[in-house]
């Protein structure tokens, strides 16, 4: 049977169709579920998607936290089901506490969209995160991807071994030259302590279909799709 | 002598400002339905080094005027850092 | 109601208005009165030059504009043309550069709002955006503060919405400092049985009014922004300004598609120049109805408004629905879903009347068709300015080349209107949606019909110093542009779309230029077979002494039937044969070459052989369905010299050529701009048959040399690193820009 | 009765202000070298529909606290309208 891997619509999601059509394209079941859901549609699995929630205008994040559907996200997080936030999901992920930390306005101020390299970090024996070592092809586009976290916090995030990807040379070497919006320690994306909560300021959606460029975000479906077939089997 | 002050850049009345609709339109799902005219501006906080307060402040509305406010859209107020009483809000 | 009469003093209500003394009497005639100040307003803003196209209609008449491939031609809000396989692809181009001159960000964002709402009325999704783009030099500080904030802004508005920006274009001139040029396309794809139609008939139906609510920002922004030239104290125009909401805009998106797949509307019209009234009056007379609108309906943002405000108000973010009564509650209910507003301001009737209703009075009455199909049409004086013949002779080819060809190519490649525009598409998503398969950087952008191996190739070229130098060239160069570089993908051209930006259409050199573009566009158009399905006019680009270049823009679409036989420009390996298709002769005139090296711009544009240009196309298409390139990329902005060094940079891999071999003097076989022709290198075992092709078509085709190393050499000449190549080509626009700074 | 107030809502102060360090680059290029310190926030202006003053406020605080302001990374003060001294820039 296939997961089934739910994608969450808020009023402003912009890659939202682009994620359904990725799930499709990796074998897994798509699922579109509406910001106004109190439900998940019993999906495996569950993907908030890049875009401008409500317009983003106060703060990446700030309102789509509160919307209905969030409570059953919370809970597939807490009962270690597979939760992926990309680019705006990221930033929701850290708005609602899920992931620690915040993403602010990139350094230099723009937007930026271009295709970057991300090296995966391995996951800790107790989680069940993305599989590290991996250099991954992948683009971004967003003005606020900053990753910021209080020193304390930042500590505990390395320490704990939360970092799930940071950017990187294309050979894989960790640099500030290839941080392209000041992240804090390179940092591009995070797993929860479980490591069933991916957030990634990445769009793995955009990387899956070969005749459209690199294919760096199947990693992130794999992960995603088999986690999910776990939580089918068990 | 650095005299701070803080100024306030705010869209002209009369203009849309979408990001006080956004917050207005969703206070009330958040349970309060008793806020109305939310505006949405800048606050800028800065340290000016001048030999008087005066000279100080008249290049803190020169800046205002040419670089920190966009004139065309925007006014801007400003608060001389001693004058506001900050309140009892976490800080 | 009271008629009017105008008192006899300088201070006339109507020429405050912008409307001419026989215009108001055309007025009187067509009521049998004098109109109120409430219809007055309402003319000058349909009658207003941007919203009647008096100065231009004559001359758009002679354009080209049926042809199997088009669904929908001029007229409608978007053109239309059927892509195969029951799509339809539907496009336009609209300037918003008055606007941008006076605030960067929200005029050029506001734009982009425009002309996707143009394109969602006729009930496609909007999938793509280009923004061709005219700024004065970069040292000057008004200018990159202006070139940032346009730039910024269509970024802020496309990323929001969820529209990948794909391609365009950027030019610097001087005369571009007082008055920048802001042309938006956007291309939407709809299923072709499925377009909203505007059907005749229909008193009855409702017009409800979806989005934002109705703000005084943008009263009279048709009359002072669009249609009057930007005087010295252009900031009075201040409170016409607008800020967009992208949000909001991407709800009315998703409403306004979901209305439309389930077949709620009978008709819907964007919000546009002359607000409600241009929506509404259209509406009407198109239909051939009349119209009951009750404006105390109107959402409004600001309380006290007058009706001539409601009416006029150019608040962005609105759309007016048509829809049969019993629907009514069905609309609301997918609006409210979104979080849109959704209120009934109206209902069409029969006759032809306007009526417009404010706290239960009539408050104005005026024939529909009257306001939006009788404005007045001139045809005004045009004569060629008399200085052109002495620029036309100073010819460029004929000049020694005053500094090293090496200087003069680094002069060429690091020119800002040729460097990389990175620094500009970065700001930009052109990824989401998942259509793109092919984005900015290339000759054309590539978007993937859903579904299907189809694909739409669609690219936005001008060359303003062409139209200063032969307005009648700059136009046909315009379109065999546009058609080449959708051709160099491996697509078949289709039809276009315009934007013709020029000074002050009252002043005869103006318009005999304008006259001249619009005859070489037709006559393009007609050779290629690519008719013209829409366009947009933007005249009073000038202010003081400084008019802009005649500057026609052409947007072009094609169909490229598997998108994985396209072409890229990159050379994509090592040891493959180059060619160069197409004739070089000695063609500096208007030139990068002209203006980068001898800094002038004088001269005779190429001559253009429509009959070759539609051969090349022909050819191209040909050797992509068969596979036989691996890379092409057409010759326009410095000719061969940046050809080479832009398909060497794409591919990271240098070159070895010879571009001398017909004797051509280095300078021209390096910079000449002549027309139709394509740099390509042959898939490894098929230069023969990319050779035979060609001389089946009739396309001179000559050797180069090979792909390889790390170095551009021009044998016989001179050769440089390929990494000094890049610094200068993607290091310019960053280097002029570094300087400045960014607000807050 | 309606009260107005004004919200600060600004970066925490160890983490760095991209706003306030771009403007803070740009000052000395433009002219002015004397300015440091340069912090960028928002500036919420709001009107309460309640009782009292303070029942007013007290929901202020709990809207800046759970939705205004995001306390991983940013403070905020709540400046009661009336105490804000404008000076006389162009308003
Ligand atoms: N304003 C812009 N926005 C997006 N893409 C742009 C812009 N300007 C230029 N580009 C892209 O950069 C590439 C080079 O542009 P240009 O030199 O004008 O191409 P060409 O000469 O083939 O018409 C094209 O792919 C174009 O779409
Ligand atoms: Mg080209």
């Amino acid at each position: 049977m296939k997961p089934r891997v739910a994608v969450v619509t808020f009023p402003g999601s912009l890659d939202d169709r682009d994620a359904l059509r990725a799930v499709a394209l990796m074998g897994g079941d798509p699922v579109a579920a509406w910001h106004a859901d109190r439900d998940l549609r019993g999906a495996d699995a569950v993907i908030l998607p890049g875009g401008f929630s409500y317009g983003d205008y106060l703060r990446t994040g700030a309102i789509a936290r509160f919307a209905p559907v969030m409570a059953a996200v919370r809970e597939y997080a807490d009962e270690g089901r597979p939760v992926l936030g990309v680019c705006n999901g990221f930033q929701i992920l850290c708005e609602v506490g899920l992931l620690p930390g915040a993403l602010i306005r990139n350094r230099t101020l723009s937007f930026v969209c271009r295709w970057i390299h991300v090296r995966t970090e391995g996951p800790t024996e107790a989680s069940a995160g993305l599989a590290g070592g991996e250099v991954l092809q992948v683009p971004i586009k967003h003005g606020e991807g900053q990753f910021v976290a209080s020193q304390e916090e930042m500590g505990r995030i390395e320490a704990q071994g939360l970092v799930a990807m940071r950017y990187c040379a294309p050979d894989g070497t960790i640099d500030e030259r290839f941080n392209p919006n000041g992240s804090a320690h390179n940092i591009a994306g995070l797993h929860n302590e479980t490591g069933n909560v991916l957030g990634m300021m990445p769009h793995p959606e955009h990387a899956v279909d070969p005749d459209l460029g690199p294919t760096g975000g199947h990693a992130v479906f794999h992960w995603l799709l088999s986690a999910a077939r776990d939580r089918v089997h068990a | 002598m650095k005299y701070r002050f803080e100024l306030i850049v705010s869209l002209k009345e009369g203009l849309l400002d979408p990001q006080g609709k956004a917050v207005q339109e969703a206070l009330p799902t958040l349970g309060w339905d008793n806020v109305s005219e939310v505006r949405v501006g800048k606050h800028i906080e800065l340290l000016v080094e001048s030999d008087s307060r005066m000279e100080a402040r008249s290049q803190v509305e020169e800046m205002a005027r040419k670089f920190l406010s966009n004139p065309v859209i925007e006014d801007f107020v400003i608060l001389v850092a001693d004058t506001v009483q900050p309140a009892k809000g976490p800080r | 109601m009271t008629g009017r009469q105008p008192a006899p003093t300088e201070d006339l209500l109507h020429r405050r208005l912008g409307l001419t003394d026989q215009e108001f009497d055309a007025i009187v005639d067509k009521l049998g009165r004098g109109p109120n100040d409430t219809e007055l307003a309402m003319f000058a803003a349909m009658w207003s030059e941007h919203c009647s196209y008096k100065s231009s209609k004559v001359h758009l008449r002679s354009l080209p504009t049926r042809g199997p491939q088009v669904l929908v031609g001029p007229g409608q809000d978007a053109g239309v043309v059927a892509l195969g396989e029951g799509v339809a692809c539907v496009f336009k181009i609209e300037s918003h550069s008055h606007p941008s001159a006076v605030e960067p960000f929200q005029g050029a964002a506001t734009g982009v709002g425009g002309i996707i709402r143009d394109v969602l009325s006729m009930g496609a999704r909007p999938v793509a955006l280009l923004d061709p783009l005219r700024f004065g030099p970069l040292q000057d500080a008004r200018n990159r503060y202006l070139f940032a904030g346009v730039v910024a802004g269509i970024g802020q508005y496309g990323n929001s919405i969820g529209v990948p920006t794909v391609g365009g274009e950027v030019k610097f001139a001087p005369c571009h400092s007082a008055n920048p040029t802001v042309n938006v396309m956007c291309v939407g794809l709809a299923a072709a049985d499925e377009l909203i139609h505007s059907p005749k008939g229909g008193a009855g139906n409702v017009l409800v009014l979806i989005g934002a609510s109705t703000g005084r920002d943008g009263i009279g922004g048709v009359s002072v922004l669009a249609s009057r030239t930007l005087d010295q104290d252009a900031h009075r125009a201040r409170p016409s300004v607008q800020i967009g909401d992208p949000f909001e805009e991407k709800l009315l998106i998703e409403a306004c598609l979901e209305l439309a797949r389930r077949g709620l509307l009978d008709g819907l019209q964007d919000l546009g120049g002359a607000g409600l009234t241009c929506a509404v009056s259209e509406t009407a007379a198109r239909r051939g109805v009349g119209v009951d609108l009750d404006i105390d309906e109107v959402p409004l943002r600001e309380p006290g408004m007058e009706p001539f405000e409601v009416l006029t108000s150019e608040s962005q973010e609105r759309m007016l629905a048509i829809v049969r009564p019993d629907d009514v509650g069905a609309v609301r209910e997918v609006c409210a879903k979104w979080g849109l507003s959704a209120r009934a301001v109206g209902k069409l009737r029969g006759g032809g009347q306007m009526f417009v209703r404010h706290q239960g009075r009539v408050v104005a009455q005026v024939p529909a068709k009257a306001l939006a199909e009788e404005g007045p049409e001139y045809e005004r004086p045009a004569s060629a300015p008399p200085w052109l013949v002495r620029v036309r002779e100073d010819d460029p080819a004929m000049q020694p080349v005053p500094v090293s060809l090496e200087e003069a190519f680094y002069s060429v490649l690091g020119a800002p209107g040729v460097a990389s525009k990175r620094w500009v598409h970065e700001q930009y998503d052109s990824l989401v949606q998942g259509g793109t398969v092919l984005g900015p950087g290339a000759d054309a952008a590539v978007i993937r019909l859903e579904g299907t191996i189809r694909a739409v190739a669609v690219s936005t070229d001008g060359n303003g110093r062409y139209g200063l130098l032969d307005p009648y060239l700059g136009g046909a160069h315009a379109v065999a542009e546009a058609a080449r570089n959708v051709a160099t993908v491996g697509a078949r051209p289709l039809a276009i779309t315009n934007c013709l930006n020029f000074g002050n259409p009252e002043r005869a050199e103006v318009m005999w230029s304008f006259a001249e573009a619009v005859r070489g566009i037709g006559d393009a158009c007609r050779a290629i077979n690519t008719p013209v399905t829409g366009g947009n006019v933007s005249f009073y680009n000038e202010s003081g002494d400084s008019a802009v270049y005649p500057t026609p823009v052409v947007g072009m679409v094609g169909v490229l039937d598997d998108y994985r036989l396209l072409v890229r420009p990159g050379f994509p390996s090592g040891g493959l044969v180059i060619y160069v298709l197409g004739r070089t002769l000695p063609e500096l005139g208007g030139s990068e070459y002209g203006e980068a090296v001898l800094g002038k711009v004088s001269g005779r544009p190429p001559r253009l052989d429509l009959d070759a240009e539609g051969r090349l196309h022909r050819l191209l298409h040909e050797c992509a369905r068969q596979d036989l390139l691996a890379s092409a990329h057409d010759l326009s902005d410095g000719g061969l010299a940046v050809a080479l060094a832009e398909s060497s940079i794409a591919g990271g891999l240098g070159f070895t050529v010879s571009v001398q071999d017909d004797g051509l003097d280095p300078a021209v076989a390096l910079f000449s701009e002549s027309a139709s022709r394509v740099l390509v290198t042959a898939r490894p075992g098929r230069e023969g048959d990319v050779e035979q092709l060609a001389a089946v078509l009739q396309i001179p085709i000559t050797r180069l040399g090979l792909t390889g190393g790390s170095r551009l050499e021009f044998a016989g000449l001179f050769d440089v690193a390929l990494s000094d190549a890049v610094v200068v080509h993607e290091g310019t626009l960053p280097r002029l820009m570094s300087a400045q700074r960014v607000a807050v």
